[in-house]
């Protein structure tokens, strides 16, 4: 699953804000395939947004969030060039991390 | 073109007569006239994708020796057929109507 | 000789016998642009390339909501290292394409004097496969839909400018497109035109039709019902459905001849693709 | 509620204040001692690793509004004017609903989305922890019309405000 995730960080000086968008199906385990097979329940559990080691926010998810699920949200500090690191793991164990950047 | 939509409606009606005298013959007959007018429905570039279904439910039918419904089925797949070529050959001058001007 | 047979014909055109009755693509794009400006005057004439989005505000708000982050991100990333990557034979996509590739979307569909046909940004793009040996793309959506997101984001604003030259095979061609979009077809008896033209801005259900005008603007388009990028073959394979009509072949003419009709009739308007739609 | 009254099920789906910088803490940790590699990787400090086993499953199953909320966060939830949450009266498509849910009460530790009409209630739920801004966006699935619920954990209270949110089945609006 590598390069799943998509994200933004951005620096006004005070605080970051984060947009990320992580591809995933996000199966509900309710919606049947063209054969009329259920597909199962496949989605992200858990992500987490770090900001240089530390933690700045959690998520947890159920199968109800969207396809390709996008997240927002913003943090006091963090600055140009700043380490700011997302993972997650799905409901099958999947994982996948990106490192990236504040701009 | 009203026409057309009255007889469309018609049909779905008519979908629900059974053949209770059908023999593997009739039906076949049936569906041998349904297959060739569906064929040249292709051609034309017309088909329904309800004809399309119609057929192949038909067929299941007289797979399975249920010949009232595959015969039933197959009359009326012929009948949405002819009305799918009579709506091409309409809209090969009409659709000119609705053109913006 | 061919020249001079091309010269005959186009005077042949001149005559209004059949030239002036019907065949008049300025004319046609004109009628066209100023029903729509009409039907709609709140809709500035740019903002039909958005839509439904340009007849409903609650709809604009969501719409900008997940603009932010748009969905087909991936698409175009993918189809940038698809575009990017080098054929077996060393060649790339860029060396089949004006530009190499980068801000031409607004030029397509474009008449291909050699072969008489239409070739539309998807044919292009299997044409160089096959130039270099490789299969035809799915037309539709997947890899396809990907490189031509990546194209298209790199036309995005540009002025669309689809030519029809003055050759009888491209005007009927455009004819043929025209006469399609107008065609009533399926159970349901609609054509393209009843819900994007008469029914346009109109609900169907929750839904807003879109106006027929800017509609191929923003191809491809993620559309949140497929939950992945599609072509503007796969909504028209869609539309076919959706009226129970046995949809064409993705590379069939009618298809390729239909882009053709609608992409010249967006011409003026600007890229704003790749797109999203509901 | 004392510790006694505590159920088994609100313990497997832990309550979110407890855990609340727990989770982050204990990840970065191992990822520091267990991870060179991910260290190696990331000059400034150890890689922080999305941590399964903090999932709160139990809540996430829940099919009412009472048995989400308690399971999650084992208290109960009172309405509250402070809390804004923004999302579309008529959703355009009940695959994907923008929600964000933002409020000005100090304190924050954690925001849930519930849709009460889906077939799990919780759709997403969100540990703050201090320093970030109280203010999520999501989208979210909606199975058909129903109330949106924000819930807001803040100084060791929970807060609600909910809206009902209209969805109709897509068709042809591309």
């Amino acid at each position: 699953m590598a390069g799943s995730i998509l994200v933004r960080a951005s620096s006004d000086g005070t605080a970051t804000t984060v947009q990320s968008l992580i591809h995933h199906p996000m199966d509900s385990g309710f919606i049947k395939d063209a054969s009329g097979a259920l597909i199962p329940a496949h989605y992200i559990e858990v992500v987490q947004f770090a900001h240089a080691g530390t933690v700045v926010l959690t998520a947890f998810w159920g199968p109800a969030v969207s396809k390709d699920p996008f997240t927002k949200f913003s943090f006091q500090g963090g600055k140009s060039g700043d380490a700011l690191t997302v993972s997650w793991v799905d409901n099958l164990g999947n994982k996948d991390s990106l490192s990236t950047t504040i701009s | 073109m009203r026409r057309l939509m009255v007889m469309t409606a018609m049909l779905s009606m008519l979908g629900t007569a059974a053949y209770a005298d059908a023999t593997k013959t009739s039906a076949d007959a049936a569906l041998k006239a349904a297959d060739a007018r569906a064929a040249l429905a292709d051609k034309a570039g017309a088909q329904w994708t309800s004809t399309v279904a119609l057929l192949k439910d038909a067929h299941k039918a007289e797979a399975a020796g249920d010949f009232a419904t595959a015969q039933s089925k197959a009359m009326k797949a012929d009948a949405m057929a002819k009305l799918s070529i009579t709506e091409a050959h309409e809209q090969a001058s009409l659709w000119q109507a609705s053109v913006i001007h | 000789m061919r020249r001079l047979l091309y010269a005959a014909l186009g005077l042949a055109l001149a005559v209004p016998a059949w030239a002036a009755t019907r065949t008049n693509p300025a004319a046609d794009l004109k009628a066209f642009q100023s029903y729509f400006h009409k039907k709609f005057p709140q809709v500035a004439p740019n903002d039909f390339v958005n839509g439904p989005y340009a007849m409903d505000a609650s709809m604009r708000a969501q719409w900008n909501d997940i603009m932010q982050f748009p969905p087909f991100q991936f698409s175009i990333d993918n189809g940038k290292a698809l575009f990017n990557a080098a054929f077996p034979d060393g060649h790339h996509y860029a060396d089949c394409f004006a530009n190499k590739g980068i801000g031409i979307t607004q030029n397509y569909p474009q008449f291909d004097a050699k072969t008489g046909k239409i070739v539309t940004l998807e044919l292009a793009i299997n044409h160089c496969r096959a130039e270099h040996g490789q299969p035809p793309l799915d037309m539709s959506a997947g890899p396809m839909a990907d490189i031509e997101a990546y194209m298209t984001s790199t036309s995005d604003g540009k002025i669309i400018n689809v030519k029809i030259p003055n050759d009888p095979r491209a005007l009927a061609d455009y004819a043929a497109g025209e006469q399609y979009f107008y065609s009533r077809r399926g159970q349901l008896n609609f054509s393209c035109a009843s819900c994007h033209v008469q029914g346009a801005g109109d609900h169907l259900r929750s839904d807003v039709l879109a106006p027929a005008l800017g509609m191929t603007a923003s191809f491809p388009i993620y559309r949140s019902t497929w939950g992945s990028t599609g072509t503007l073959v796969r909504r028209f394979i869609e539309c076919n459905s959706q009226v129970r009509a046995v949809p064409s072949k993705p590379d069939s003419d009618a298809y390729s001849n239909l882009a053709y009709f609608l992409a010249y009739m967006n011409n003026g308007l600007p890229v704003a693709g790749p797109g999203e739609r509901p | 509620m004392s510790n006694t009254e505590m159920t088994a099920e609100a313990e497997i789906g832990f309550v979110l204040s407890r855990r609340m910088g727990l989770t982050g803490a204990v990840a970065a940790t191992l990822a520091a001692f267990f991870a060179p590699g991910f260290k190696a990787a990331h000059a400034d400090g150890a890689m922080v690793m999305a941590d399964a086993a903090a999932y709160p499953s139990a809540a996430f199953a829940q099919k009412t509004q009472d048995a989400a909320v308690k399971a999650m966060f084992n208290m109960t939830a009172t309405a509250s004017d402070q809390i804004t949450l923004d999302a579309p009266d008529i959703a355009e498509n009940g695959a994907v609903v923008p929600v964000s849910v933002s409020t000005a009460l100090p304190g924050v530790t954690a925001i849930a989305i519930l849709a009460l009409g889906n077939p799990n209630t919780i759709a997403a739920a969100y540990q703050l922890p201090a320093g970030t801004k109280s203010a999520v966006s999501s989208r979210i699935k909606l199975a058909k019309t129903t109330d949106v619920v924000a819930l807001v954990q803040a100084g060791g209270k929970l807060y609600s405000v909910s809206k009902n949110v209209k969805v109709t089945l897509g068709g042809c609006g591309g």
